[in-house]
This record gives structure tokens, C-alpha cells and sequence, in this order.
């Protein structure tokens, strides 16, 4: 995308950006979710566009997540390209079985018949105080059950070129944004939600990792905030003259092995840093790739950081204890150089 | 309402067609599982939910819909999918777990799937309501006159898929019925037990929608209710339910020892069967001769032979294929 | 129907004391978020959905409830947890994150548990339905005449849970109330674009339950109705279905931006305020003393300010403490 | 439990013991669900309570899971211990809402204030043809969540010591029994589904791995039919002169680490395998504790088998060809050793 025009955009301006230009190119896209329409999304992922393009393609639902997300099955099988908002992702077991039984497996058990060009888009993440029921990313949840692609992007960038990527898609894609990541008003104020996004449509494959810091004595992975606290760690793991090469992730499936393995070759020393679960989570898949695919480069052991397997606590000071952060990773960075 | 001749013979000849697809299919569940009955064995391995009894609801609907009408359907599939038109040989050849079947083998009797014409089930109680739901949306968002018909089990309209479907079909004014096949069990539980209204046609009133209900497992009733629900929904005119009393003849699945129901319940239902029931009436008050409705059955017969035909000649697929298909490009 | 001048004087004092603590948490929760807003921010950080202006719901049916009696509630849960009865200190100090709030700050304003007196609320709409079903299906095994409430707002009632529970609840007759807060909207969508009737009453219909309907956010039809409603339901009755048309004077959520309403909205509404109706009533039509409300009013104010005051003076929790209480032991 | 009489018995039947013993102990136990009454539950776990307790103890429920499990909570609130049967663990997504936002959070988020003394029992797995809606184990998907235990023993013997522990523990259980481990006279027949089983009550203690097979050259992890098929391959291996210590996980949460880690120092190699999807499953998780604790005693590269990550297709030859067994793990155990 050299060259063109750019400007400084929020992640949430981005994400309505994508949207916005795959509706006007393409009669079949349409919106539809909680709060989508006047609000703009709780999360701002569709500001403006109720505005642009009416009730008829930009709809509010009742809160009856099963029926619409079901609904946006059923549409997909006609020839549309639906767009559906789940406002938090904490919110999926209400509408699990149509994600997981129906949306993801429907075009397998139909040997390829039928596609289902869906983008479902959910906010994640906490550090906010928002507690147990909203605070979550759940990464690894949907990642592990086979038939969607799920990606989590980073930036303001991405977030236009992925979001895209997943509308085009002829698969149904889980596409989260992460909340702090938004750059909206009213919560931190991150740099890193704000940024360069050209004016054009662009794409960024889905599936991708990226390498946004190089270096040679550390691989840290993150992916969305993770990856934002790793490379603040990085800039002062710089200071005591560590490398600390960053890889964000982007997409949990499919999952790039090549861009971590080729890291670990280099740097032969693996943290994982992940704001979901600990147990059964990012973190142990992308560990267990290094066990076994890049065992004799590993000049130490690897190392997972992640909520430590309990729900997240609503006050702030039991919340920061749980949440990874760039001090954490910096320790832990430190610790795994020195072994 | 007078119905035409020729629905009445479509009517006829579908049910027959079912019917005698399903005892065919009664019969190949046993190959390989005798004499010790092992679900995973034989030609058709797995789950075998037959609809044995239950054609009335199929055929008295599918009559007043065309290709483009979306009908989604339960883990109860075979009646639906044949008074759709869904293509015999594939759907044969699906169940048998061959390459040829509408999903290359890989989805089974539980999910069929054949978009030629806009038929799909599953195997999740409640679930294809909120498909028809989206594909109602996408007719009314097309300006089209298609309906979505959903057919599921009595039991099914308990679950909250049920309520919230209904209400968004009813609110957006959507092109959507909800058939609700009262077969008087969810597996072992007799409706009684899972239900707290006598039938869900009454449910309507908590959506603003028409309610209807067909007595007596009754094709030429069934027929009549679709015909009004169905150009409603043509004609913009919203969602309806309709309940029909029906019944399996069969276990809820092969190899379902049902001893939660009395042994001459069905022998009592068999007595006064509603294909036997319309082929009398075709005869005294149509005029058909005997000779004619022959005619209809061994095609009907023909044509399914001829697909348990294919699907049996039908290869397997590779097995490195289940590693196919799992995204489309 | 004659009501007691001690129900009139007990709703007057909690519909004061829930006006009061929750314009006071409106100014709490904005304190170190000035002058930029930050939802993490301050004292009394996270989402904040205050219930002003919704009372009456509370204090109408919690008059005739005993401590045995559960109570469920959604995301907007203070009204519900005050007329209940939960420990105002601990409630608060868990609102502000402390050590000794009801939960050790782990659960935080919509995650109240009190079981000394029965209530508890959630942050995933219509969730609680069900939670009320069980705690009714306990009391019917145990052979008490508890009865279990479950608020939920106008927007839940086209959630699935609501639709499974009713049901259930219907199916074995059990003491279940669900009152459904009609306050206009959920989040930014107008009922009228949630919901394909006009109220939800009606829906009682599809269960064969009763349902009541209590107009114009007032709390004398409010305790008419619930007193039937919970009568019979101890009276092994069965469940029901209330809704009371109610407003929520402030946004969704604190910060909420309110584009999606008329500016003058909530200043009409305040103008037929419920408390300030009560008042009037109790002076004109029951002879109470101003002085006698004034004293009343006194009296709540300074048991919210203790509980703001405990809270404030409270510990936070250790950090580490976040990795207690997964498991219980 | 040495010395006590025992008897033969079906998984099933071990299962509905348990209950039964603990039903006519503790009056506040009773069983919920879709066809746990006169049916006996739809793979026996049920079988013969109907009969014995009636109607007011072993209830029929509609088909309502979000309504009966969330009605657990709230009985459970109220001091009863309900056992709520899942059907088919394939169906949680209608009802995941009340099993991971509440039930395994309630009892965190009051602070250890609500306990939640419930049995969430539910059919796993695959293998006769049933499909990709009812063939699932979905180990990860539970366990990868914080605040339930979950369980999954492979024997009569620890079905029923098992059950009897999860009745009697104050948190919510999973507890995931194998359909081809019931020893149902209508599925395959194993041998491994009949066993001895004692007479009386006794506790099995959940997150205990049981190392079921010693051996020196290489560690293999399973869980419910992968501990079985390990079993069969450690038989063939033996042959060849190759030891393979078997390890049956049991419980995925609490997780027994110690066992593994121990079983790596004596072996240096590890195979895990899983009837559950590859990526972001258990094998993942098993994998990364060996990288993160036994690096050091790996001689090899940690290997993985578990289903590749598509739906379980229905067609025989695919299915097989998808799922694990002892031919494939003796292939892999073999490659590993010589590694
Ligand atoms: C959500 C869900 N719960 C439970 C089941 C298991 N199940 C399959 S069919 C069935 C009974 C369905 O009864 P009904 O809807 O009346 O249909 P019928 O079988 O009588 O045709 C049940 C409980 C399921 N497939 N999905
Ligand atoms: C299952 C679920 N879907 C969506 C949300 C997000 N959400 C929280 S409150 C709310 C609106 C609720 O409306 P209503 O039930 O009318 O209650 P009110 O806020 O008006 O009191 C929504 C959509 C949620 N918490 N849970
Ligand atoms: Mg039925
Ligand atoms: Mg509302």
C-alpha cells in the first residue's frame, strides 16, 4: 500500500471503513446485531453506517442471539454476505450451537456445497473492570473447534485490510476486535489504537502472522494487547541489550507455524503471551508446535504467560494481578535469557 | 376447499413414495447388524430416525411450495427432503456414506443438504428454525415471493431457538412457518411431559401470528392450513405456525426398545392410516381407478429402488477425502 | 384493594432509599473520571446501569416477599437487591471493588450474591430465568410456599432462556414470577423493534399461565398485582408473568451517549415521578405527616451514606487473593 | 479396596450405581435431564433410578437445556446437589451460557459465598457413524474454561469411584463418560467397558492421572478410548521391545502434572493422544507442560495425535481415517522411539 493516501484512523473508524466500502461494492453485504444501527455498535464497529445505508442493511435485532445469528446462516445460504455483531464475545454460549454446529461444520457435512460467507464479529478483552461476564477474550474457544477461520487483529491497519479480507472470504470468519483497541473515548487512550490506514479498500490475508519487531536472543508471541505489552517489554529489554523479536499472531486459524518456527530457529528461546486462559489456551497450542516441530531449536524452556485459569475479577487491583502486562512479559523475558 | 385432482395425486403419490422409502430403509439399517445389533455396523451405520406414519405434515405443506422455497428440517429428515424434490439417488447415496451423496459422505442422514432446491436439516433439536428465519429475510430483502417452511418435532418448540425466531419472523413480518410435527414424543417423553399448552398453535398469540392446527394426522386438513399459510406469507402477510397431530410408527431411533410406550399403540394408529385413508378417497370420491394409483406406486417404487440402487453401487470416498472440503475456495 | 399503611410506608422508604443510592452512585461513578471519561477509571470503575426511576417494579412485588423468597436479577440489579434486602454495606463495598464486599470484589455491581437473603443477579441477559426456576423447583420438593422472582427487562423476553423456563415452570406448576421491566428500551432499541407484541403479558398465553399487566410505572397496581401473583404462587398455583411499563430516567449505562431518544424524553417522564406520586398519596389520602416522610426519608438517607461510607473506608483485596475462591471447600 | 466383593460391570451400569448409593445416602441428590427416566438416559447412565426414586427424583425434562441446567444453579442455590445429564456433549452449545458464565463463575464471583455442588454429566465421543452433531468429546472446550473441574475416566471402576467423588465435591463437575466405554449391548463390544467394581460406595479422586502401564522407553497419555487404544499399541510395542509407559489422564481440570512430568523423567519421549481436535486441545496443553517443565528430559520431539482438525465426518472409511487408534499410535510410537 505504498504511496497511497493514508490517515490517522481508530481501530473502531477502520473497522466501519471496511465495512462501509464492501457494502457499497457489494449489494449482498449486510449488517445485523445488537445496537448496530443508530448506536453504531457498542464498540463503534459500524459508526456511520446506519447513517449510509438505512435499516434495511444495517438492522437491530432483538437480543436473541440464536435466532440472528442462525438467521445470518440461513441468508448466507441464499446468496447473501452477512455481517453479524456479537456485541461481546462472553456472550457466545447463548448462540454457541449455531456458530459452532451450524455456521462452521454446515459447509464440510455439505462436502463443499454450500458456502457460508459470513464475518461474525464479537468484541473481546478486559483491563477495564468489566468483570467475569465481559471481560474475556476466549481465543482459544473458538479456535479449537474446527470450520471457521479466527483472527484478532492489532491495528488500525489491520483491522481495515483483515476485516475486508473476511468479508471476500467465502468461509465464515470469527473476526474479534479488541476493545482497548478501538480507540474509543471513553476508555484508555492507547497509541497503538490509532494509525495509518489508507483511504482505498486493501486486504491483509487472514492467516498471516507478523513479525513487528525483529531480534535474535528472544521469540515473543502475542497476539491483539498481548502484543502491544510485548513489544513495550521489548523496547526495554533493548535498554539491558536483549532482542526480543515480536511476532503478533493475528490469526489463530489457520495458524502461521512457519513465521514462529522460523523465529525460534533464530532467537531459539519461546514465550507466549495471551490475554485468555492459561490452560488448554493460544498459549499451549503455539508451545506445543515448538515441542514439536522446533524441539532442537529450543535452548530453553518455553515459557506461557496468560490469565492464570480463573475468571476475571471485577476489582482493579485482583484484575491487573491476573492480566498479562508489558512488566510481566519484561520479567519473564528476562528470566527465560538468563537460563 | 376443493383440491385440484392432480394435487391430490402428488399428495398420493409422495407419501407413497416416502413411505415405502422408509420401510426400504427400515430394512437396510438391519444389514450387517444381525444378529447382534451394533449401531456403527452395516451399510448405514449410525443414528436412523425413520418418519414412518408422519407423511401427512410432509407432503400436505411441500405441495404449495416451489424450488425456490427454502425448507429446513430435524433429525427426522427423510419425509421432507422427498416432498421437496431433493435428488433421491444422492440423498440414498449420503445415508449410505458414499462419495456420490450430497455431501460426499460426510454428512449422513442427519445432514442433508441439496441447495438445488433449498433443503437442509440437522441434527440439533430447534436449530433449522433460525436458518429458515435468514432465509426468509434474504426473500423478503430480494423482493421475492419465496417462503421458508421449518419443520420440526413437537418437542423442538420448547427450546428457546423456537421463541426467538419467532418473534423476529413476526416483527420483521417475514415470509416464515413453523411446523411443528406433534408425534406425541420427544424420544421417550410424551408431550404432556414437555409441554404445558395442549398445542402449540396457541403459542401464535405470544408473536401476533396466525395459529393452525390439523387434527387427525389428516393430509387433505394439512393441505388446506398450508395452502392459507403459505400465501400469506407469499403475499407479505407474515409468519404463521401450524401443528399437526401425527405419528411414528417406528422407535424414535432404529434399536429404540420403546418401552415407554404401550405395544398395540401403533398396531391402533396402523389401523387408520392416512395414506390407506386417501387412497380409499381417491377411489370413491375422485374417481381414480385402482389400476391408475398402481401406476403411481411402481414409479414411486422404481425410483426408489433405483436409488438405494445407486447409492449401493456408489464407491466410498478415500479416506484422506474427511481432510477435504473443510473450507470452500 | 386495601393496602396497609405499613406496604404504602415500606414501599415509599425503599423506593426513596433505591432513588438515593443510586443518585448517589451516578455521582460516585464519575469521580476520577473528570474531566476526561474513562470507563476503567475512578472508584467505582466498569459499566454502571442504574436503575432510576425504575422503583416501582422493585419495591411493588419485594413487599410481599419473605427472606426465604429468591429473588434473580439482570445487569440492572440495585432496585431489585435493595427491596430484597441485600446488606447495603457489603453490596456497596463489592460496587467499589473492596475486600468486604458481598463477593470480596471479585464480582462487582452486576455480580451481587447474597444468600442470607436470597438474591443474586448477572450480567447475560435472561440468564437469571432459569436460576429462579431452580430455586422454585427446590421449594416445591422441599414442601415450602417460597416463591422465587426473576426480574428481567422488556428486551429479555425475546431471549430463549425466557421461553424454556416459562414453560418448565408451567409444566410443573412451580412458584415462579417473572416480572418483566418495561422500560422502553434495551440499550438503544425502542421495544417496539425488539418486540412483536405490545406487551408481554400476553405471552402467558403460550404456557397457559396468568399474566398481568401494571401501567404507568405505578406502584400501587404494582403491589395489587404481585400480591395475586404471589399469593398464588404459594398457594401452589403456579407461575406468572407481570409487566409494568417503567422508564429509565438516566442512559443504558452511565456514559451512555442517548442518541437514540428524544431530549425531552425523561423530563416529561420526571414529571410524573413514581415517588413523588407516592408521596402525594400518603399525605392526601392516608394522612401521613410530611414530617413523618421527612423522618422516613432521613432515615434512608443515612443508612446509604454509612454503606458509601463503609464502602469508601474499605480495603481493596490483595492482588493475590484473585487466585482464591475458584473452588470452594 | 482390596478384599471387598465386586462384581462385573458395564460402565453404564458402575455410572448409575453410583448414584443410586448416593441418592439413597443424601436426599438433596436428584437427576435431570432428556430421557434419564423410564429410558434409563439415552447411553444407560440413568439405568434402573426411575424405578427406585420415581419421578420426583429422576426427572424427565423438556428440551429445554439452557432451562434445566440453569435450573441446577438455582436448585443448587437452595442446597440440593442435582445431577444434570447433556445429552450429548455435541449439544452444548445451546446452553454453554449457563455452564461457564454461571455455573463456573458464581461461585468465584460471590467470593466463595455460593457453592454449586452439581454433576453436569454428559456423552462424549465418536465412532459408529454418528456425525459431526454427535460425535464429539470436546475435552478442551470444558477444560480450557476456569471454574469447573472435569473429568473423563475411562473404566467401570473409575466411573463409578469418580461419580461418587464428583456427588460428593462442593464445585461443579463435568463429568464426561465415553459411549463405547458403557458397555451398551447395542455399540461395540470392548472389553474395557466391562470390569470389576465393588459393592459398596468408594471415592476415586478427581485430578488423579493413573499411570496404567509402566515402561521405560516412552511416556503415552490418554484419555477414555485413546488410553485403551494406547493400551493395545503398548502391547504390540512390547513385542518389538519397546516399553511404553501409558498414562490415563482422567481428569483434564484439575490437571494431574506431576504424573506426566515424572513419567517424561524415566522415558524422555511423550506421545499424547486425544480423541478430540488437534489444535488448541489437550494434546496442545500436555505438549506445552512438557516444554514449559521437562525440557530438559525430552530425548525427542514431543509428538501429537488427535483428530485433524475437521468435523468428525460420517461416512465409516472417513471417520476412521480421522480418529485415533492403536494401529496409528503404535506407528507413531515407533517413529518416536527411533527418533
Ligand atoms: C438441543 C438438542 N437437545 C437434545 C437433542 C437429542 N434429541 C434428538 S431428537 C430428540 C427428541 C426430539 O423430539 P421432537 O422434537 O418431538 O421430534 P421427534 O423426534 O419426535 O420427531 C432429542 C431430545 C438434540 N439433538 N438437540
Ligand atoms: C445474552 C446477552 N446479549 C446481549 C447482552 C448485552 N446487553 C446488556 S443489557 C442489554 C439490554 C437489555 O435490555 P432490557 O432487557 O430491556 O433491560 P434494560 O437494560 O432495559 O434494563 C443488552 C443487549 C447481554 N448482556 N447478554
Ligand atoms: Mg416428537
Ligand atoms: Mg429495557
Amino acid at each position: 500500500m505504498q504511496g497511497t493516501k493514508t490517515r490517522l484512523l481508530t481501530g473502531n473508524k477502520a473497522m466501519a471503513e471496511a465495512i462501509k466500502l464492501e457494502m457499497e461494492r457489494d449489494p449482498n453485504v449486510f449488517v445485523m446485531g445488537e445496537d448496530v444501527g443508530v448506536y453504531g455498535g457498542i464498540f463503534g464497529s459500524t459508526e456511520g453506517l446506519f447513517q449510509q445505508f438505512g435499516s434495511d442493511r444495517v438492522i437491530d435485532t432483538p437480543i436473541s442471539e440464536t435466532a440472528f445469528i442462525g438467521a445470518a446462516i440461513g441468508a448466507a445460504t441464499e446468496g447473501m454476505r452477512p455481517i453479524v455483531e456479537l456485541m461481546f464475545v462472553d456472550f457466545f454460549g447463548v448462540c454457541m450451537d449455531q456458530i459452532y454446529n451450524h455456521m462452521a461444520k454446515i459447509p464440510y457435512m455439505s462436502g463443499g456445497r454450500v458456502k457460508l460467507p459470513i464475518v461474525l464479529m464479537t468484541a473481546v478483552g478486559g483491563g477495564y473492570s468489566d468483570a467475569a461476564q465481559h471481560s474475556q477474550t476466549l481465543y482459544a474457544t473458538f479456535a479449537h473447534l474446527p470450520g471457521m477461520k479466527v483472527v484478532a487483529p492489532s491495528t488500525p491497519y489491520d483491522l481495515k485490510g483483515m476485516m475486508i479480507s473476511a468479508i471476500r472470504d467465502d468461509n465464515p470468519v470469527v473476526f474479534m476486535f479488541h476493545k482497548t483497541l478501538q480507540g474509543l473515548g471513553w476508555m484508555d487512550q492507547l497509541d497503538a489504537s490509532v494509525g495509518h490506514v489508507p483511504e482505498e479498500a486493501y486486504t491483509v490475508p487472514l492467516g498471516k502472522a507478523n513479525v513487528v519487531r525483529e531480534g535474535k536472543d528472544i521469540t515473543i508471541v502475542g497476539i491483539q494487547m498481548t502484543t502491544h505489552h510485548a513489544l513495550e517489554a521489548a523496547k526495554k529489554l533493548e535498554q539491558e541489550g536483549i532482542e526480543a523479536e515480536v511476532i503478533d499472531l493475528r490469526s489463530l486459524v489457520p495458524l502461521d507455524r512457519e513465521t514462529i518456527l522460523q523465529s525460534i530457529k533464530k532467537t531459539h528461546r519461546l514465550l507466549v503471551v495471551d490475554e485468555d486462559y492459561l490452560s488448554y489456551g493460544m498459549t499451549a497450542e503455539i508451545a506445543a508446535i515448538a515441542a514439536e516441530e522446533g524441539l532442537y531449536d529450543l535452548e530453553a524452556p518455553v515459557k506461557r504467560l496468560a490469565v492464570p485459569d480463573v475468571p476475571i475479577p471485577f476489582s482493579r487491583p485482583l484484575e491487573q494481578f491476573v492480566l498479562p502486562n508489558a512488566e510481566k512479559i519484561y520479567q519473564e523475558a528476562v528470566k527465560l535469557v538468563n537460563e | 376447499m376443493a383440491i385440484s385432482k392432480n394435487d391430490l395425486l402428488w399428495m398420493y403419490e409422495n407419501m407413497y413414495k416416502i413411505r415405502y422409502y422408509e420401510d426400504k430403509m427400515a430394512e437396510a439399517y438391519t444389514e450387517g447388524k444381525n444378529p447382534v445389533f451394533n449401531i456403527g455396523a452395516g451399510p448405514v451405520p449410525g443414528e436412523m430416525h425413520l418418519a414412518t406414519g408422519q407423511e401427512p405434515a410432509a407432503v400436505g405443506i411441500c405441495v404449495h411450495l416451489k424450488k425456490e422455497d427454502t425448507v429446513t428440517s430435524p433429525h427426522r429428515p427423510h419425509h421432507h427432503a422427498i416432498a421437496k424434490g431433493v435428488d433421491l439417488n444422492k440423498m440414498t447415496a449420503e445415508i449410505f456414506g458414499k462419495e456420490t451423496g450430497l455431501g460426499k459422505g460426510k454428512g449422513g442422514h442427519m445432514h442433508l443438504f441439496d441447495p438445488d432446491v433449498k433443503f437442509s436439516c440437522g441434527g440439533i433439536v430447534g436449530a433449522g428454525i433460525p436458518h429458515a428465519l435468514g432465509a426468509a429475510l434474504a426473500a423478503k430483502k430480494k423482493g421475492k415471493d419465496w417462503v421458508a417452511v421449518s419443520f420440526i418435532g413437537e418437542g423442538a418448540a420448547n427450546q428457546g431457538a423456537f421463541h426467538e425466531s419467532l418473534n423476529m419472523a413476526a416483527l420483521w413480518n417475514l415470509p416464515l412457518i413453523v411446523v411443528i410435527e406433534n408425534n406425541q414424543y420427544g424420544i421417550s417423553v410424551p408431550k404432556t411431559a414437555s409441554t404445558s399448552v395442549a398445542s402449540n398453535d396457541v403459542r401464535a398469540a405470544a408473536y401476533g401470528i396466525k395459529g393452525y392446527y390439523v387434527k387427525d394426522n389428516d393430509p387433505i386438513s394439512m393441505y388446506e392450513v398450508s395452502k392459507e399459510a403459505v400465501e400469506r406469507a407469499r403475499r407479505g402477510e407474515g409468519p404463521s405456525i401450524i401443528e399437526i397431530e401425527t405419528y411414528r410408527y417406528l422407535g424414535h431411533f432404529q434399536g429404540d426398545p420403546e418401552l415407554y410406550r404401550d405395544k398395540n399403540e401403533v398396531s391402533l394408529l396402523r389401523d387408520k392410516d392416512p395414506i390407506i385413508r386417501l387412497r380409499n378417497l381417491l377411489i370413491s370420491e375422485q374417481n381414480i381407478a385402482e389400476n391408475d394409483l398402481d401406476i403411481i406406486e411402481n414409479k414411486a417404487k422404481q425410483e426408489v429402488d433405483a436409488a438405494y440402487q445407486f447409492a449401493r453401487s456408489s464407491n466410498y470416498p478415500n479416506p484422506e477425502d474427511a481432510l477435504k472440503d473443510l473450507y470452500v475456495s
